[in-house]
C-alpha cells in the first residue's frame, strides 16, 4: 500500500476514561487500506516550539464513514495539547497523518485459537485484530489489564465482539493493578492460566499478541516461549520519520537492529532482544 | 535553476541532508528523487554499524537532537542495493562518508570509485562516534590532511562536511580548501543535550547529541556567511531549512546549494516545496538565474 | 531554596540574565527584586558605551538574536543610580562587568569596590564588542590571566560568564578555574545571523548577534553537564530558562543557580514563576533541599 | 501609572480595509488609564516557533465598556497570525497585553490650533490624541495620506469626531498615493500648505503630531521646524521587553540614543537624529 498524507478533520475528540482521550478522524484513504496493527503518524497543528509527529496506533476503522479511531493517553506535551483541539476551531481543527504505516498483526495462516493481550491503552491497537479474527471465526480470548476500573476502556467495545462469537470465555479477562475490577494484579498470571488451562483442555492457543508496556510484553512473550505459542508484540518507540528513514526508532531483534516504524510494530516476539 | 557545486551538476540547488532521506527509497510515495538536485544518503562506513542505544532521539524547542551513531550496513550493501536504485530512478547521487579513521574514510571512497555516484561529502563531523569523527573535524591540521588523502583518491566532486561544534569555523574551511575540497557543507548538528526533568534522567540513552531543524538556522546562516567571505569554494548550506524562503536565506548569505534534513520528518514533501519555494521566489523577485542569488545579500 | 553559588549566598537559586532585566526598576511593577536570588545588572563599562545601531533584535524560530553592543551608561551611573536603588530594595546584586581590555575591567571592578555589590560576574564573552570580547573569551591562556587579575584585585565572589562559541567548553572553564574564579556562569549567546529574504538584507544593522531564548537551551545544557564533570566549581547555569521544569534540568546538570534572561521579555513574571516552579518541583519530589538536585542527573 | 499584564479576552477581530483589521480587547484595567500615543505589548498565542511579544498603538479605549481597539496591519508573520485569532475559538480568543506603555502625546499646555498628520497605519494612533484636543476645544485639523482610498481607514470616524467642532476644516485633508481619494501624491505637500496658509493667515499651528512611515515623520519634521512650530513624533523600533530594560529599540536623538519604548514612542521632533 502507497503511504498516504492527508489532512483529516478532526470529527470528534472526547475524553473517555482517565487522561484517555477518543478523537476521530475524517480520512478516507488511510480508513480504506489500513490494517490491524499498523499506525498513522500524526501532526498536530499550532503547537508551539514542538515541530515533531506522534505515533498513534488506529484502534478502529471505517470505511463507510470515511474515519480512524485514535485512542490516546495524555502523557506529555503533545498528548496534552491534542485534548485542546476541537471539531469546530477555525484553525486548529484538521490534523496531518501520514499512513498506514508498519507491519500489522500476522496471526499464523491457520490459526485456530488466539489469546489477545492488551496492558493499558495497548487495548486499543488490539481491537481491531479481534475483530478481524471473529470475522475470521477464530476462536478469540481476549485479556485486558489496566491500573484501574475505569482505564479498561475498551471493555465495553471488546464484550460486544466478544459476545457474537462462539467460544469459551465471551468476555475479556480483565486484571486491574487496584482489584477495582477483575483480578487484582497484573495481567500476566491471568495469560499464564488462560495459557495452561488451554493446554490442559486440548485446545492451545496457536498465536498470542500482545500490546502494551514493555514489561507486560516480555513476561508473556517468555511465557509463550515456554508454552511454544508463537507470539507477536507492537514495540513503542520515539519516532522522527516514522517511515523507515531516520533510524530513530530501532528495536534489538535476533537479525540486529531494526526499525519499529516499518520492520515493526509489531514483531515475532521470539525475534525481540528485551 | 541549475547550480554547480564544485563540478557537480545540479538541476536545482536543492539536496537531502544525509541521514534524514536514507538514500530515498522510504520517500518514494511523497518525492521523486530524480527531481531533486541531488539525494545525499546516509553515512557510509566500510563494513558498517550498528549505532547507539535508544532512545536515540529527543524533541526539542524548533528542534530535536538525535544520537542515532552512525548506524549503517556498510559501503558493499549501499552500492549493492541502494546505488543501482537511485541510478535507475536517474537521481543524482553525493554519498556521505563516515569512518573511524583515516584509512576507513579513504576505503570506503577507494569502494564507490568503482560505482556510479557523482560525489562524496565527507563527514568529519558527526558528534556521535567515539573515534575519530569529532575530534577530527575540530583541528585545522586533521582536516586538511584527511582532505589531502581522499582528494588524492578520486577526481569526483569532494565535499567536505564541517561540524559548528568549533570556534573558528573559517579556520576550519580554510583547512579543507587547502587539502583540495571542491566545495564544504554547513553545518552538522550542534552538540546538545535534553533531560527529562521528571525521571531525573537525560531524554536519550546516550546523554548528548545532535541539535537540528529551525532554532539552529541562525547559527548556520552565520557560519555559511562567513566562511563564503573567508574561502572560494561553493559551499552546501543546510541547518534548519523547512521551506522555500529559508532556502533562499542561506543562498543569499554565500550557498550554492541547500540540503533539507530535519523538514522531511515534519513534512515528507518538504523538499519538493523548498524547490518549489525557491522557483517562486525568483519569479516574485524578476531572477532569471538561481546563481545571481549566491552570496547576494546586501549588507 | 537557598543555595551558595561560590561564597555568594542566594535565598533561593533564581538570578536575572545580565542585560535581559536592566537593573530591576523596569520590572519593579512585576516583580520584587528583593525575592529574587540575585539580581544580576547590565553589563558595565568605565565610561559607558553607545552600543550597535538598530535593528538591534530580530527574532528567530524558539528564540531571538541581538546585538545591543552592550550599551550601558558607565560605572559611576551604576554607582550613583542603579545599585543605591537595589540596596533600598533589599537586593542581593550581582554585577556584570566588561571592557574593551583587560585595564577596563580592572578599572570597573576597583570603582564597583566602593559600592556595597555582592558579587562579580565577568563577561568575557560578548559577541558584540570588536574589541577584547569574544577574542578573549576563547583562547584558555588570556581567560586565565584575566581572571587572575580581577582575582587580585577583589574578594568578593568571582564569577566568570562563558562564551559557548568554542571547540570545548571544558578548557575555558579549567581555565577560569585556574585563574582563581569563585564560579562559572554558562551560557551567554550563540553567535547567530537572521536574514530578510524578502528585501535581501540581513534582519539587524549589525548582520550577526547572540542567538538566546529556547533554542538554545539543548546547547546550554549540554555544556552545564560538560562543565560540572570537568571543573569543581559551581556552576550559574543559563540558557532558554522559560519556566521552572527547564531550570530543574539545569540543576540536575550541575548548576548551583540559574538565571532566567529572554523569558522576560516573553512574561515579566517569569524570574517568579521559575522559582515557584523549582519548589513545586522539589514538594512533587520530595526534595527537601533543593541542593540535593545539584548535578543530581542519573546517567 | 502602574504597568499591568493582563489576559484580554478577543471580542472582535475584523477586516476593515485592505490587509487591515480592527482587534477589540476586552482589557479593563488598561482601557481605564491609557493615554493617547501609549502602546499595548501583545503577547499571541498559539504562535509556532515565535516568541516575542508585538507593540501595537491603542487607537480608541472604552472604560464604560473596558475595552481597547488596535487596529492593525497584516505585515508578517505574527500580523497575519493574529488574523486567525477569533472570539468564539477555544484555545485562541484571548491575548496577554502589557501596558499601558510609553510617553504620550505631549500639547503645550496652552495649544491654540493643532496639526496631526497620520500616513497609512499611523492614523489609528493619533485618534485618541484628536478625540482629547476636540474635548478640550483646540481647533484641530487632521492630514490622512495612504495609498488608495480603501487604506484612508479611520477617515470616517475622524470626519464624524471633527464635524463635531468648530474648524476651518471639518474634515480631514486627505491624499492618496494613486490619486483614488483626494490629493493624488504624497502628505507632505497638504501639511506644507496647511502650515503657510494657517501662518498667513495669522492663525499659526503651535503643535503638529505626526505618525506614520519615517520618511513622512521627518519631512513634516523639518517643515515644522522651518516654521518653528512644535512637533512631535511616535517612532517605530523593533521591541523585546517593551518596557526599557533591553535597549533593542533605542532611537538616535540629541540625548543620546533613547529607548523608544518607554523614553518614546512620541517624541520632541528636533530631538530626534534621523
Ligand atoms: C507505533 C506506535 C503506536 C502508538 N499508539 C498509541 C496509541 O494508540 N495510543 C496512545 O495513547 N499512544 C500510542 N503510542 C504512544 C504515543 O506515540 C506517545 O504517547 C506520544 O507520542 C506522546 O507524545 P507527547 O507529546 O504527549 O509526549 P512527550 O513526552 O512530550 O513527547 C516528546 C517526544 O517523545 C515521543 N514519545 C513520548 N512518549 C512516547 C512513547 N510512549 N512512544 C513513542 N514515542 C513517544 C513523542 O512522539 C515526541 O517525539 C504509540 C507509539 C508508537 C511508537
Ligand atoms: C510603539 C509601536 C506602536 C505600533 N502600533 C501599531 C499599530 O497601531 N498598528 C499596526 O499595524 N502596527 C503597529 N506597530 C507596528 C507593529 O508592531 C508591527 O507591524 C508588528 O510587530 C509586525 O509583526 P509581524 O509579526 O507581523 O512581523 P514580523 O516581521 O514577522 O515580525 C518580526 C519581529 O519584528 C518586529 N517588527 C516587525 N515590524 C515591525 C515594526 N514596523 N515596528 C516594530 N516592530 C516590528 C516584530 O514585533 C517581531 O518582533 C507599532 C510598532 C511600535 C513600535
Ligand atoms: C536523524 C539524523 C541523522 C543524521 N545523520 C547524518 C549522517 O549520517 N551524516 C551526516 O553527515 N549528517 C547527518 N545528520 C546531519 C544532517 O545531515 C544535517 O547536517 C543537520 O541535521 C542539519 O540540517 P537540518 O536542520 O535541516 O536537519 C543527521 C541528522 C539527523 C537529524
Ligand atoms: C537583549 C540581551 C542583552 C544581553 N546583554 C548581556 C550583557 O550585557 N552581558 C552579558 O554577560 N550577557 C548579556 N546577554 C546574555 C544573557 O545574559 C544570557 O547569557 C543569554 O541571553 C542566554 O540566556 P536566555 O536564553 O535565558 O536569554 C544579553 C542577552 C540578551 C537577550
Ligand atoms: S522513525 Fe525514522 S526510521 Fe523509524
Ligand atoms: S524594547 Fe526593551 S528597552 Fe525598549
Amino acid at each position: 500500500m502507497p503511504l498516504i498524507n492527508e489532512q483529516a478533520r478532526i470529527v470528534e475528540n472526547e475524553c473517555v476514561g482517565p487522561r484517555l482521550y477518543l478523537m476521530v478522524l475524517e480520512s478516507p484513504q488511510i480508513a480504506k487500506t489500513i490494517k490491524p496493527g499498523q499506525f498513522v503518524h500524526v501532526r498536530i497543528p499550532g503547537m508551539p516550539d514542538h515541530i515533531l509527529r506522534r505515533p498513534f496506533s488506529v484502534y478502529a476503522a471505517n470505511p463507510a464513514t470515511n474515519t480512524i479511531d485514535i485512542l490516546y493517553q495524555t502523557v506529555g506535551y503533545g498528548t496534552d495539547f491534542m485534548t485542546t483541539l476541537t471539531p469546530d476551531s477555525a484553525s486548529l481543527s484538521v490534523v496531518e497523518v501520514l499512513g498506514p504505516v508498519g507491519r500489522c498483526w500476522m496471526p499464523p495462516e491457520h490459526v485456530k485459537r488466539a489469546l489477545l493481550v492488551g496492558g493499558g491503552v495497548g487495548a486499543a491497537p488490539l481491537y481491531m485484530l479481534a475483530e478481524q479474527l471473529v470475522k475470521a471465526q477464530v476462536h478469540t480470548d481476549v485479556v485486558l489489564g489496566a491500573q484501574t476500573e475505569q482505564a479498561l476502556v475498551c471493555r465495553g467495545r471488546y464484550e460486544v465482539l466478544l459476545s457474537s462469537h462462539e467460544a469459551d470465555v465471551v468476555a475479556p479477562l480483565c486484571s486491574t493493578d487496584d482489584g477495582s475490577y477483575g483480578r487484582a494484579g497484573f495481567a500476566t498470571s491471568l495469560v499464564a492460566e488462560a495459557l495452561e488451562s488451554a493446554a490442559q483442555a486440548a485446545r492451545p492457543y496457536d498465536y498470542v499478541a500482545v500490546c502494551g508496556p514493555e514489561p507486560l510484553m516480555r513476561a508473556v512473550a517468555e511465557l509463550c516461549a515456554g508454552a511454544n505459542v508463537y507470539c507477536e508484540v507492537s514495540m513503542e518507540r520515539r519516532m522522527a520519520c516514522g517511515i523507515g528513514a531516520c533510524l530513530s526508532c530501532v528495536v534489538e531483534t535476533t537479525d540486529g537492529k531494526l526499525r519499529a516504524c516499518v520492520d515493526g510494530p509489531v514483531f515475532d516476539a521470539t525475534k525481540v532482544v528485551w | 535553476m541549475a547550480v554547480n557545486l564544485g563540478g557537480l551538476l545540479m538541476k536545482n540547488p536543492v539536496t537531502t541532508a544525509s541521514g534524514t532521506f536514507a538514500a530515498g527509497r522510504e520517500y518514494n510515495d511523497f518525492v521523486d528523487v530524480s527531481t531533486l538536485g541531488a539525494v545525499t544518503t546516509k553515512g557510509v562506513s566500510l563494513h558498517g554499524w550498528a549505532g547507539n542505544d535508544t532512545p536515540r532521539i529527543a524533541e526539542t524547542p524548533s528542534g530535536m537532537l538525535n544520537s542515532i551513531g552512525l548506524q549503517n550496513p556498510g559501503v558493499k550493501h549501499l552500492m549493492d542495493v541502494d546505488i543501482p536504485w537511485l541510478n535507475d530512478q536517474g537521481a543524482t547521487i553525493i554519498v556521505n562518508v563516515s569512518g573511524h579513521s583515516f584509512d576507513e574514510y579513504l576505503a570506503v571512497v577507494d569502494e564507490l570509485e568503482q560505482a556510479c555516484v557523482h560525489a562524496y561529502e565527507i563527514n568529519i563531523s558527526c558528534p556521535n562516534v567515539d573515534a575519530g569523527g569529532m575530534t577530527l573535524g575540530t583541528d585545522p591540521k586533521c582536516v586538511e590532511s584527511i582532505v589531502k588523502k581522499i582528494r588524492d583518491a578520486t577526481d569526483r566532486p569532494l565535499i567536505v562536511k564541517l561540524t559548528p561544534n568549533v570556534t573558528s569555523i573559517t579556520d576550519i574551511a580554510k583547512a579543507a580548501e587547502a587539502g583540495g575540497a571542491d566545495a564544504i557543507s554547513l553545518i552538522n548538528t550542534l552538540l546538545g543535550m535534553s533531560i527529562d526533568a521528571e525521571r531525573m534522567r537525560p531524554t536519550m540513552a546516550r546523554v548528548v547529541g545532535g541539535l537540528s531543524g529551525s532554532c539552529v538556522k541562525p547559527v548556520a546562516l552565520r557560519m555559511v556567511w562567513e566562511c563564503h567571505q573567508a574561502i572560494s569554494l561553493p559551499i552546501l548550506g543546510m541547518g534548519g531549512i523547512m521551506n522555500g524562503l529559508d532556502a533562499v536565506e542561506f543562498i543569499l548569505a554565500g550557498a550554492s546549494a541547500v540540503a533539507v534534513g530535519t523538514a522531511n520528518f515534519v513534512n515528507p514533501f518538504a523538499t519538493q516545496e523548498v524547490i518549489e519555494g525557491i522557483a517562486d521566489y525568483c519569479e516574485r523577485h524578476g531572477v532569471n538565474d538561481v546563481n545571481e542569488l549566491i552570496g547576494a545579500l546586501k549588507c
